[in-house]
């Protein structure tokens, strides 16, 4: 199969989609003729034009409040917003508004917004270009959160924000933009709160590790050295946060009796403290072991390369982190 | 120009029917029939008024903490009002928002929020919609003295200017925010002024008067659907009643200012000019509807708690 | 004891401190002369002036920003914000700037900053007026976060908050301002990371409850229902989220073998799934029964009364989630 | 004001400090030693040279994402920046920032930013901290054009307005915001202009011209510390390289404009009034600092991973 980046294959449902739906428009900085820093919207404005392919001031806060009003009056915006961290100016609009309109307004009115841009450790980019607040958004009610670890999934989990009626953060690991995988060219969607079971166990599993965004590939490294030693874990990706496809977890923990989720953000409050307490809570009585967390350090992000590295999970790190589950 | 008075008639309907509604809303709110917070808009109902006669019912307006008059002005029903503030199932927002949440999209008012800004962002967002869809509707955000400090101001009318959006900012400057003066919250306090900061038309009118304010926005409405831009219309107006029932007046306003500013109520300048008959007759009308809408809010149902989480998403 | 209202209690810290450190100011929106929307600062402005007790314009993000700086450079901000809704709009400021600026600065700046203000869903405040976005200081590293809930631990945790160097979110819970209780005239702080274990389940007792904030009180209604039916139940306040005094829950749990946490907010991402996370992972030998959490629903908080209620727990779901997890 | 040859000499060295600072990092990129983003200032120098000038240590800068400038002429070392971008414990920041997060309180540079904004608003609470413990010191803001479409702009220089805070915001307004103009970005594009919004001062000056820098910002410092409250001064001026190190340059301005504005480089027009000899000697010098602190950087060694999680509270 034709082989893409995992930045072209969102561009390929945004470009399509764009096409179909004149009433998508895309706001961000350098989107327009500079094609987004990251090219996620790279000949789009010579398509479409400024109308709907708006360069914007640096107003994180102001362009998310435009797109709430341009979403409640029959437009489909997208916010291509470069870095996560740069949002949290906007966290008033997405809290008390974005998030709460369809419920406020008892359905009458829809929330179909997408935003879009990069999370996550990685390059040095130090503590204000790091941010992954995906369990932030998972907490609040009102927002579904994707995080697409391949470029397959990106395609297929972007057309789907595209296509609902609700607010979206489609959160793009900056160490992931650039990989490539297979994508096919015809249209498809991946619905949201569907787990991937990316890595079989087989029979003989003996340990189910949940892994997020760029740590998955991390996570895979870390199988493929442990199968040298005939260890087999099974790897699931759970692909959304919100909504969260739990029960696929729970049946591969069933089988493994052991729970590892992998995760580089903050432990506390975090996506694999929800993971870990839903098992606690269903899946008692399966648990061979303590159910445990592998993630980022509880500090903000520093720069220089070896303390960066030291904050979060890497595939050596995990590979312990596994062994010492089976060992418990 | 001069108006017909037949519209001035309209007007004056509008603005006492805002007047009626809230009157009621208040003794409501003394017998424990309000269960939240209730900001009235006693005394400056001209600008609603004024404004939203300029408004088509697919023009869409944002509003803020003291929406009543907005609501009414732009088409809710004053029965659909009082249900709301009671929390009945009959209400506007069907019980959910109470006096700061006001939704009826089917009218063109698209929401009003207990957090002071948004309204001014999302009029912007509403004109950027309109224009990208190839309509000539417009967007319209209400919002006070205190929010034009306010970081979405700024970030607001400057999209709204570079994009040349169909976007009017009503500013309603009662003067205080709360309890605090303008001149003390602002270095300028001259908010129209502030519209070259932007690049964009401002004008300060007398917000009592409400065919001052239909004028204004008569020429923004205008000038917004023939493709001009944003406009920002600074009404200066009075809270005659307390920031929000149940809270104490007094300290910081006299009583003086307060007279002065009764003395200038929007209802009787308007009444100076018309057929006293007319005004008696629109007097029993909009009583009789009042009551009729009081009555029927107090015997709606309450909503079903079984319904307390529909509709967080869209597909349920 | 003398009695006072947990605002009253409060306010008596923030006033001795004030009156020992000139370099502490508050700002707020109406805190000058008013005395606060919530009397929090009655009385001071006359002492003080306009310079200690700073009316702001409606400017969330500015008048954070600014106490960001002032706590950079020799003053000691408290930001007295009336509603935790409000300052969504700062979060950028929170986040990525008062949480990091020790961090970053490498130790060489202070952050004592106390933000403090009402939390929490009742009397139909609606939803920008009902959040209590806890979990999510909690779980961002350099935030201390506050959750009293009695006027005792309202001024010992407030005089903690007012003599420490770091960023305190100190929120209360508005069901509880007014509510009184024995505080003793003399100094005294509550350190930071101390559950109180507020009820004692005794020998026999067979299930441990963490309540939060407004929460523990109607936990302790059931209690007392329950106690009449001879069940007895060991009651946790963590008082502070973060840090959070896991050691104190876990030695009730080993005792009782069954917890249940009772928390008014979101459950995905909460702290009810941080506690279970932990008690999973650290405690699985000692658990009887499935970590059970009962939050509040997952939906923006509606206005009406009958709504209002459906979406909290109460005495009684506290009680019948008690029952249920003593039958499991 | 005539200044003394002395002075014109410190204030060409400072601008070559900078210069040539971002030269050796410019190359150090080039060969991988800079980890993450570097933003030079190159064209710009005049700005922080002849502002900080008037500053003293215990004054507090408050800057951006471009801000190696600020914390040079504020009294950062070159081998304390150098070693920063290149990831050492002996940074200024040990290592933990790199290029938009430079912490040097002991000489008054307060932090830099990744995030566009915050700093105008710490440095009205420097200012703000500064007037409640009585002293004369001085908080500064340094900005782009970008960030005075910001709220941030719009909330802090209407705080220090009202509250009359020893603050001065310095907007270096060079004319793009990455590759979007400010004539797209903002509705007025004549950001002093924009002070009257505030009724605070607000001037405009040649940011190429150190001199002129000097004198505005000498200004508005007396101002500020003798009570006189804050200063918008806008510095037009014009970054010579690409907006970061490794991005494209072209496409979203012309060759023509760079060359016409390289023609009047801040430091050849201040060394055109000086001594050629004094200008060679201190050419010499810098060179000396810079190859020494260049050497000093690429031996320092990285921080201890063991370190990686300290500081986030104040008690370790
Ligand atoms: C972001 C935010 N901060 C604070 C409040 C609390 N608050 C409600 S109304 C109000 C005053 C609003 O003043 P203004 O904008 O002049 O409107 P007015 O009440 O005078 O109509 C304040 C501070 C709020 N609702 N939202
Ligand atoms: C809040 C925020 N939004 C976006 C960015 C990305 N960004 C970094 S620099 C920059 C342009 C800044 O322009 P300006 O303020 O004019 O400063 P200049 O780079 O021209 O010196 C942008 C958009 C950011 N760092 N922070
Ligand atoms: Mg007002
Ligand atoms: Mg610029």
């Amino acid at each position: 199969m034709r082989e893409l980046t995992y930045t072209a294959a969102a561009r390929e449902a945004l470009a399509a989609a764009m096409a179909k739906d004149p009433s998508i428009f895309v706001v961000g900085e350098g989107i327009g003729a500079r094609g987004g820093n990251f090219n996620t919207t790279t000949g789009l404005y010579d398509l479409y034009g400024p109308m709907r392919l708006r360069d914007t001031p640096i107003a994180e806060r102001g362009f998310i409040g435009l797109c709430t009003g341009a979403a409640m009056t029959g437009s489909r915006p997208v916010v291509d917003f470069m870095f996560l961290d740069f949002i949290l100016d906007a966290m008033g609009e997405l809290i008390n508004q974005v998030a709460k309109i369809q419920y406020m307004s008892d359905g009458r009115l829809k929330m179909p917004i997408v935003l879009r841009g990069s999370i996550g450790v990685g390059g040095s980019a130090a503590t204000h270009h790091s941010g992954s607040y995906y369990s932030i958004f998972a907490h609040i009610p009102g927002f579904r959160v994707a995080l697409p670890s391949t470029p397959y999934d990106a395609k297929g989990l972007f057309n789907t924000a595209l296509r609902g009626d609700d607010p979206v953060m489609f959160l793009e690991h900056k160490l992931l933009l650039n990989t490539k995988g297979p994508v096919p060219e015809e249209d498809y969607a991946i619905p949201f709160g569907q787990a991937s079971v990316v890595r079989q166990g087989g029979r003989d599993c003996r340990v189910t590790v949940v892994a997020l965004a760029a740590m998955l590939r991390q996570t895979l490294e870390a199988c493929d050295w442990l199968a040298k030693d005939g260890i087999s874990v099974e790897v699931i990706d759970p692909r959304t946060v919100a909504p969260l496809d739990m029960d696929t977890i729970l049946q591969s923990l069933h089988c493994t009796g052991r729970l590892l989720i992998v995760d580089e953000t903050f432990a506390p409050c975090g996506i694999g403290a929800e993971i870990a307490a839903q098992a606690v809570d269903r899946a008692l009585d399966d648990l061979d072991a303590p159910v445990k967390r592998l993630n980022g350090a509880q500090t903000p992000t520093p720069y220089s390369p070896p303390l960066e590295a030291a904050v979060i999970p890497n595939a050596a790190t995990i590979e312990a982190a596994i062994r010492d589950l089976l060992a418990e | 120009m001069t108006q017909t008075t037949g519209t001035l008639l309209a007007l004056y309907r509008t603005m006492l029917v805002v007047r009626r509604t809230e009157e009621q809303l208040a003794r409501a709110h003394q017998v424990g029939l309000i269960h939240g917070a209730c900001h009235t808009y006693v005394g400056e109902e001209a600008v609603a008024t004024g404004v939203c006669a300029n408004l088509r019912a697919d023009d869409a307006v944002f509003s803020t903490h003291r929406g009543h008059g907005h609501a009414l002005a732009k088409g809710v029903s004053p029965a659909a009002l009082m249900a709301e503030l009671f929390g009945r199932a009959t209400g506007v927002s069907r019980g959910r928002g109470g006096s700061m949440h006001l939704f009826a999209p089917e009218v063109g008012l698209m929401g009003t929020s207990g957090i002071v800004g948004p309204c001014i962002l999302q009029a912007a967002g509403a004109g950027y919609s309109f224009k990208l869809l190839n309509t000539d509707r417009v967007g319209v955000a209400f919002f006070g003295d205190g929010a034009s400090n306010n970081g979405a101001f700024h970030e607001g009318l400057n999209m709204a200017s570079i994009w040349k959006l169909p976007t009017i900012f009503v500013c309603e400057n009662n003067l205080y925010a709360t309890e605090v003066p303008i001149s003390q919250s602002a270095g300028n306090p001259n908010v129209a002024g502030r519209a070259i900061a932007y690049g964009i038309p401002g004008v300060q009118v007398d917000g009592n008067d409400v065919l001052k304010v239909y004028e204004a926005a008569r020429e923004a409405v205008q000038r917004a659907r023939s493709g001009g831009g944003p406009t920002l219309i600074e009404c200066r107006t009075y809270r005659t009643r307390a920031h929000s029932e149940g809270m104490r007046d007094a300290g910081y306003r006299g009583a003086e200012e307060v007279e002065a500013w009764k003395a200038r109520d929007p209802l009787k300048l308007l009444a100076a000019q018309l057929p006293a008959q007319d005004i008696a007759a629109i007097e029993a009308e909009v009583k009789t509807e009042i009551d009729a809408a009081y009555e029927f809010a107090r015997n709606s149902p309450y909503p079903d708690p079984a319904t307390a989480t529909t509709h967080v998403f869209s597909e349920k």
